[in-house]
């Protein structure tokens, strides 16, 4: 049974469909792959899919449940997690408690237990040295792992990872990759947005072509990345 | 009827020169200014003190002659107090010139204690034009409704037609960048303020005209201009002109019902687009 | 990972010493009545309001991200609700009080359908414009006086002292209660979810943070408090009309105390409170030119010290009173770095 | 040969912090320059330091033979330096057009105008009255550098303009970069991806935890004095 | 010698400032006739008298009244100028148990306003002034001489003067029904209202002639330029409080000339002063050379309530505050406002009256506007300078 299933999803800002009828299911345990131009709607997608938006029509299935006129907050308790594109940290917070909030309230744990699963993430994710520094501080590098351990945090079955390789250089990127591959390994499902085609090839079970909001292409990597049309528009090679 | 709309109207005028500057001010640096009603006062006494040095005869020589006082007093203002407070939290703005209101609120009983005060007019503020024979308007509403108009349609152009228009909205939409690009912020910061405080020494010379002021009148001010720029949408000079006339009408309407909730009437009004309309009657969407 | 390794420090040695110093100043204090002269116990309720109504603000504005101009209408609310419970409704005073601002608090429910429509800067006219709404909603009640305002007459049986103590004791009981829930709502789980809808409502919200259920919390909490200090304050004062109610001042001088103490900081009130009582009591007769430099050192403490005095004693000195962060103590040694 | 633009020692701070420790770069009129370097390794602030964003001793920086470290941004601006900013920053509120436009605020005069772009563009003078945030990822990018462009500044300097674009939209925008360097303007770019960087330039500088760490001929250097320059000690750790 | 203090809350600034405006010169005289101190229960006393400032705010009314007691420790408060000063000092000295005497509130709002009981009355509070159905008496005498449709439009805002004089029972609409006047009156007002034309439009419909009401200075000038716009042109106007003042009068410049209001006090009152042996006259000459301005209403009553204290004071058994109030209870004197003398004279055992007669403003010989008293119906004693003239 799919884990996520959306059935024609839509939104529009003013005219502009960014998202035109969108239909997608992920089984559990598997990771997609979206790809698409600049300004398809790869991040409206997560929003509809997270409820930071909510759709025009279609409807969002999770686990089985109808949750498309949930929030946010109860999406994110039904096991739901994100990162954003544009990292948000809660700055004025160190990292630690960034952490602990979101196991507190994501993960719906004690305190206590929120400790012990922040400390876990902060071990799993390279951020232990910046463990009670302001999150506003960082780098954007840290503050991208930190989108990553915060979404993690959460204690997510479906995690939902936009360009986290967007700047990296090659070898911070295959880090990250495995990193990726170990919560891949423990049963997370994920959907991850990526330009940096490689390193999402190294990871995607299977991929997702958004074109002017509605799918191009879907299937498995290869044969998608061969297709004439995502070469044309996406990779800008004549096939 | 027709009386309580005319006079909504002339009424919605004079709201607009109330919101004028603050719709410009926020326009620009996202700064709520809590004293606009204040500094309109401060206007209004601007003038008094000026007439009562050169005499009774020249109001609107006075008036005239306060506007690049207000223009360099803006200017002043924004260089060295409010660019100091701007920013993502508008806390230290609202603080401020919240601090600036009492100020000026005391400064004024200071000087010129709570006596309500006039601009003498030699007789103007008490013509009227009658039309037909049971409506007659005032003449100096009228004048005011005009310059509102004139007003508003000057400041639409300055802000969308021309390039100073353009770095207004250039340095509030990304103030780093626009530095990149050869501007200095805090000047046209100043500037826009300086414009807005010319529009607020027209308001307070009017309103000095038509009725008393007293120091502690301007907070009443600064909730309808607030209401009119909020109502009108934000962004939109237009909108906050007929934010003003929408909150003039149906205060007029209001007082009719009973003088005493006119006013509340308002109030609701303004809530209910609040409830309805967020981003009011007419925004100018952004981004 | 064995769960010994896992150490968060939640104390400071400064906010040992002030908990047991805190602790004895109240038992002082409680004793007042028996040492002290009417007066003081009058001067206290008075800036007890005072405190309450700047505390439950910066609840509001400091830790909710909701800085509001507003609140005069919870604080005008409880006083008014108090005193018709009082004179109509003969219930004792006293009583009335805190059903007063569980009266205020109950009103801020539908007022928030309003008031969140609006952020930043219009929120803050806007709770404003609410305020004025109340005002003159009373104005035109005329079984409570209309414009002019009435009496509270339901203490005219009660003896002067029993009266004075009373009063004493429950600003006292108040001021308090006020510290404590807010400073225990701060340290707990709450807190943290008040403090990331501050530095991020989006990201907050797809964290699991009911952000609306929370800032509803916090407002209506706020309000309450409002109510509270408005109850008490009219208790003391006797009579009540719509324009001292529900006057904006009160917020003024609310915001000037938070903001000079420091705003976010529980000590922030509290030093603001306090210079504010000195300042009022040595200068006050000055009139004009003490409210002029009340809004002038505002302005000044706002663009020089941002973080108020407190906090600038705070970044200097390191102290913390009332701390509500959590620190990871032994974290296992250097970080493992993930380049290369 | 003639440095048109040089640093000497150049530290730049944020803060109580240091994010520069004493660069120095030299820069020759018409030629192509790539910035490499990890994250945080202050690539950026390199590039803000130049154009007056971040602090900079006066001496530190001299443009054609004159000192302008620590010049406001405008006045650097004027003085023939331009900048696209890392992201883009559109002016929401503004047009394409007026977008543009911003970027002759420093009224210079040269060969770029509102015509020369729309013909380099020609996607954008379709959309020239649209709102600039309104357009896809890839086509603000274009905005971005036309807007630079339009101060017809002497050098250009580009921060990570393929960070976030789709690959056609990299490809589109280093298509244009000979029609700008064709009119012997000087460019500084900086790159993520080390293939495309060695491919435009002529010279690379590499930038380790604000030092430069590698500077020479973009066909002479190797892969592997490449990655070791990028991580230094810490690589040799891993 | 101990010290006894007399505390005075009034309102000094705010739109209600001209209220208290002669107060620290009445003070500064006080200052001089009480040099020698009083003597109270055989003990010489020097006097302090603490003047406090209500900023024509209630709350802060309130809130100084109960500083001169509490910390002050006064042993009796005085009070004057509108309801929104006199009430809360009044309420505040009710319930700390302090006597304090209070004026210049009709006696309505200042006694039901305070949600008095007609039966009990107050323990501790006094007042002396006049009532609604004295003002009432003098408007109508005086529009009584003059041809009019006896339409009457009023305008009451929503205070305590406003909410008193407009009440149907105790106020104006019932004695004008019964004297066939026709009274238009569109509701309460919020004071500072920007605009009338509601109440303009609602008068020239029902063909209104007279203009009455009790409006603050601001709102008067407010309501007659726009009636004059709008073509409304009544043929009387007689407003309480807001042609009190001459500087008022004046800040209207034409519009001043011809507008009646009630005199409470005047020059030409034949009263004299129990304490300074001065006449009405002398008073208001030695407040116009000494202050340099031109005398006002109030000088009168601040005067007063110093007679009285001083009175009191004197035949006070000690200074315990029930002795002090008993003292004030029994006081029976010749003020320069008249007689004044609790239970008897008033309705109440804590309401003294005292007389009121009306006038007209004019072009004056020594100031720019004069106040002349143009009908004595209700007060033979104090004699009339001319008769009720048309706008
Ligand atoms: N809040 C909004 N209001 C108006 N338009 C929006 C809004 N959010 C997104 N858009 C528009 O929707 C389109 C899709 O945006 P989206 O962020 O989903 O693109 P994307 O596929 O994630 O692109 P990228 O790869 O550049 O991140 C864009 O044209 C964008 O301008
Ligand atoms: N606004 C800022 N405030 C404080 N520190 C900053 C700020 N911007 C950058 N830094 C710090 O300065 C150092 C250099 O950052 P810079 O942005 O120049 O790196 P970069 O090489 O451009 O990296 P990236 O590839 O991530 O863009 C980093 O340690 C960073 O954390
Ligand atoms: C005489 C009055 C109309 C004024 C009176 N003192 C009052 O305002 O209450
Ligand atoms: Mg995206
Ligand atoms: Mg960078």
């Amino acid at each position: 049974m799919a884990l996520l299933a959306l059935h024609a999803v839509s939104k529009a800002y003013g005219a502009l469909k960014v998202t035109d009828g969108i239909s997608l299911a992920v089984a559990e345990g598997e990771t997609l792959g979206i790809l698409g131009p600049n300004g398809a709607g790869k991040t409206t997608l997560f929003n509809l899919i997270s409820g930071d938006v909510r759709v025009d029509a279609g409807r969002v299935e999770y686990a089985g449940r109808d949750v498309t006129r949930l929030k946010p907050h109860q999406r994110c308790h039904a096991g739901i997690g994100r990162s954003y594109q544009v990292p948000q940290p809660f700055g004025n917070m160190s990292v630690f408690e960034n952490l602990v909030t979101a196991a507190c309230f994501g993960g719906q744990q004690t305190e206590r237990e929120a400790w012990r699963t922040a400390h876990e993430v902060l071990e799993q994710t390279g951020l232990m040295a910046h463990a009670n520094k302001p999150a506003g501080g960082l780098t954007l590098l840290d503050r991208k792992r930190l989108e990553l351990a915060r979404a993690l945090a959460t204690k997510p079955q479906l995690l939902l990872l936009d360009e986290i390789a967007g700047g990296l250089t090659e070898p911070e990127a295959a880090v990250l990759v495995d990193e990726l591959k170990r919560i891949k390994a423990r049963g997370v499902t994920m959907i991850w947005i990526e330009h940096v085609v490689h390193a999402l090839l190294s990871l995607a079970d299977r991929l997702f072509v958004i074109n002017f909001g509605q799918k191009l292409a879907e299937g498995e990597p290869r044969a998608v990345m061969n297709d004439p049309e995502v070469r044309r528009v996406y990779m800008g090679m004549e096939a | 009827m027709l009386e309580t709309l005319v006079q909504g109207v002339l009424l919605g005028g004079l709201y607009t020169l109330f919101a004028l500057g603050q719709s410009l001010m926020f326009g620009v640096m996202r700064l709520t200014n809590t004293a606009q009603g204040d500094f309109i006062i401060l206007g209004a006494f601007a003038v008094i003190a000026g007439v009562s040095l050169a005499g009774d005869a020249m109001p609107w020589l006075v008036a005239l002659a306060v506007l690049p006082i207000a223009f360099a007093f803006g200017y002043a203002l924004q260089r060295y107090v409010l660019n100091g407070t701007l920013g993502k939290d508008p806390l230290p703005s609202l603080v401020v010139t919240f601090g600036l209101s009492i100020v000026i609120q005391n400064l004024l009983l200071e000087l010129f204690s709570a006596d309500p005060r006039a601009i003498e007019t030699n007789g103007l503020n008490t013509q009227g034009v009658a039309l037909g024979d049971s409506l007659s308007l005032g003449v100096l509403p009228l004048i005011v409704l005009a310059i509102a108009v004139v007003a508003t349609g000057a400041l639409q152009w300055l802000f969308a037609r021309t390039a100073l228009g353009r770095s207004f909205r250039a340095v509030s939409d990304d103030r780093e960048i626009a530095e990149l690009m050869g501007l200095d912020a805090k000047k046209v910061y100043a500037f826009a303020t300086a414009i807005a405080f010319v529009l607020i020494a027209i308001a307070g010379a009017l309103q000095g005209m038509r009725t008393t002021v007293s120091p502690s009148d301007g907070p009443l001010l600064l909730l309808f201009a607030f209401e009119a720029v909020i109502i009108g949408g934000m962004g939109s000079f237009w909108g906050t002109l007929a934010g003003a006339m929408i909150l003039g009408i149906t205060q007029q309407i209001g007082f009719r019902l009973d003088p005493g909730w006119g006013i509340w009437f308002g109030h609701i009004v303004f809530l209910v687009v609040l409830v309805l309309r967020p981003q009011g009657l007419f925004p100018k969407t952004r981004g | 990972m064995p769960p010994t390794l896992i150490a968060v420090e939640r104390a400071t040695a400064a906010s040992r010493t002030a908990l047991f110093v805190g602790i004895a100043l109240v038992l002082i204090a409680a004793s007042l009545p028996f040492w002290g002269e009417s007066s003081w116990m009058r001067e206290f309720v008075e800036i007890a309001c005072y405190f309450i109504f700047a505390m439950m603000w910066n609840l509001l504005a400091g830790y909710g991200g909701m800085v509001s101009i507003g609140q005069q209408a919870f604080f005008g609310f409880g006083g008014y609700v108090m005193l018709m419970l009082g004179n109509f409704a003969g219930i004792n005073p006293f009583v009335a009080i805190p059903l007063g601002a569980l009266a205020a608090g109950l009103v801020a429910i539908p007022v928030s359908f309003v008031a969140f429509r609006l952020s930043g800067g219009y929120f803050a006219i806007g709770t404003w414009v609410i305020a004025e709404v109340f005002r003159l909603s009373f104005a035109n009640v005329s079984a409570v006086g209309g414009g002019s305002g009435t009496t509270l007459t339901a203490l005219r049986g009660i003896e002067k002292a029993t009266r004075e103590r009373t009063t004493y004791w429950m600003a006292l009981a108040c001021v308090v209660a006020a510290i404590a829930l807010v400073y225990l709502f701060l340290r707990s789980k709450r807190g943290l979810a008040l403090l990331a809808i501050r530095d991020n409502e989006v990201a907050a919200e797809s964290q699991g943070i009911p952000v609306a259920r929370m800032k509803l919390a916090v407002y209506v909490v706020a309000a309450f408090g409002a109510g509270l200090a408005g109850a008490l304050y009219f208790v003391g004062n006797l009579r009540i009309s719509p324009d001292a109610a529900f006057s904006v001042n009160w917020t003024a001088f609310a915001i000037f105390m938070v903001v000079i103490g420091g705003i976010g900081r529980i000590e922030g009130p509290l030093v603001g409170a306090l210079i504010f009582w000195a300042l009022n009591k040595f200068l006050s007769d000055y009139g004009t030119w003490y409210l002029l430099g009340l809004g002038l050192l505002a302005i000044l403490v706002t663009l020089f010290f941002k973080q108020g005095l407190w906090g600038y004693a705070q970044q200097r000195l390191g102290w913390s009173l009332f701390p509500t962060q959590r620190r990871l103590l032994r974290a296992p040694a250097p970080a493992i770095s993930s380049r290369g | 040969m003639n440095a048109l633009l040089t640093t000497h020692a150049l530290k730049a701070f944020y803060g109580d912090a240091q994010a520069l420790f004493g660069i120095d770069f030299a820069l020759t009129a018409g030629e192509l320059v790539a910035i490499i370097g990890a994250n945080g390794a202050g690539k950026s602030t390199f590039l803000k330091s130049l154009t007056g964003l971040v602090r900079a001793p006066r001496e530190a920086i001299h443009f054609k033979g004159e000192p302008i470290g620590g010049l406001p941004p405008g006045e650097i601006v004027r003085r023939g330096l331009a900048m696209v900013p890392e992201g883009r920053r559109l002016f929401p509120s503004l047009s394409v057009e007026e977008n543009l436009l911003m970027g002759a605020t420093a009224n210079r005069k040269g060969p770029w105008n509102l015509q020369r772009l729309y013909a380099l563009f020609p996607i954008l003078a379709e959309k020239r009255h649209q709102p600039g945030t309104s357009l896809s990822g890839g086509q603000q990018q274009m905005v971005a550098l036309g807007r630079a462009l339009m101060s017809n500044p002497e050098v250009l300097l580009c921060d990570e303009l393929s960070l976030g674009l789709a690959p056609i939209v990299i490809r589109e925008i280093y298509a244009a970069m000979p029609a700008i360097t064709g009119e012997g303007m000087t460019v500084v770019i900086v790159e993520q991806d080390v293939t495309m960087a060695r491919q435009v330039s002529q010279r690379i500088y590499c930038f380790q935890e604000g030092r430069v760490s590698l500077e020479g001929k973009s066909a002479d250097l190797t892969r592997e004095q490449i990655s070791e320059a990028y991580f230094g000690m810490e690589a040799a750790h891993a | 010698a101990d010290t006894l203090k007399i505390g005075y809350v009034s309102p000094q600034t705010g739109p209600l400032a001209p209220f208290g405006e002669a107060d620290k010169w009445v003070i500064e005289q006080m200052k001089t006739a009480f040099k020698d101190g009083i003597s109270v229960g055989g003990k010489k006393y020097a006097v302090q008298i603490v003047l406090k400032d209500s900023q024509s705010n209630p709350n802060r009314a309130g809130e100084v009244a109960n500083d001169l007691i509490l910390k002050d420790k006064v042993a009796l408060v005085l009070t004057a100028g509108t309801p929104e000063t006199a009430n809360p000092v009044s309420d505040a000295c009710e319930l700390n148990e302090v006597p304090c005497i209070s004026s210049v509130v009709p006696w309505q709002p200042w006694f039901f306003g305070r949600k008095g009981d007609p039966a009990k009355g107050f323990n501790w509070t006094y007042h002396l002034f006049w009532g609604l159905e004295d003002v009432i008496a003098n408007y109508t005498n005086g529009w009584k001489t003059l041809a009019t449709n006896k339409k009457v439009g009023g305008l009451f805002p929503n205070d305590g003067d406003g909410n008193a004089w407009g009440d149907k029972e105790l106020g104006f609409p019932k004695p004008l029904a019964q004297m066939g006047f026709t009274l238009t009156d569109p509701g309460r007002f919020q004071n500072g209202t920007q605009d009338f034309s509601a109440q303009i439009a609602a008068f020239k419909k029902e063909g209104v002639e007279i203009v009455t009401g009790v409006v603050i200075p601001p709102d008067a000038k407010t309501f007659l330029t726009q009636a004059r716009q709008q073509g409304f042109k009544p043929k009387v106007i007689t407003l309480g409080k807001a042609l009190l003042f001459p500087g008022a009068i004046e800040a209207l410049g034409d519009l001043g000339d011809g507008l009646s209001t009630e005199v409470w006090w005047s020059p030409s009152h034949p009263f004299t002063s129990s304490l300074t042996q001065q006449s009405a006259k002398a008073l208001a000459e030695a407040y116009e050379a000494g202050a340099k301005k031109q005398w006002t209403q109030p000088i009168g009553f601040a005067h007063a309530l110093f007679e009285v204290a001083a009175n009191a004071l004197s035949r006070a058994k000690s200074l315990k505050a029930g002795d002090v109030r008993d003292a004030v209870a029994s006081t029976s004197i010749d003020s320069v406002v008249g007689p004044v003398k609790w239970g008897g004279q008033g309705p109440f055992k804590n309401v003294s009256k005292t007389p009121l007669v009306l006038g007209q403003w004019g072009k004056g010989k020594k100031y720019k506007v004069e106040l002349t008293i143009v009908n004595n119906e209700s007060a033979k004693r104090i004699p009339a300078g001319g008769t009720l003239r048309l706008l």
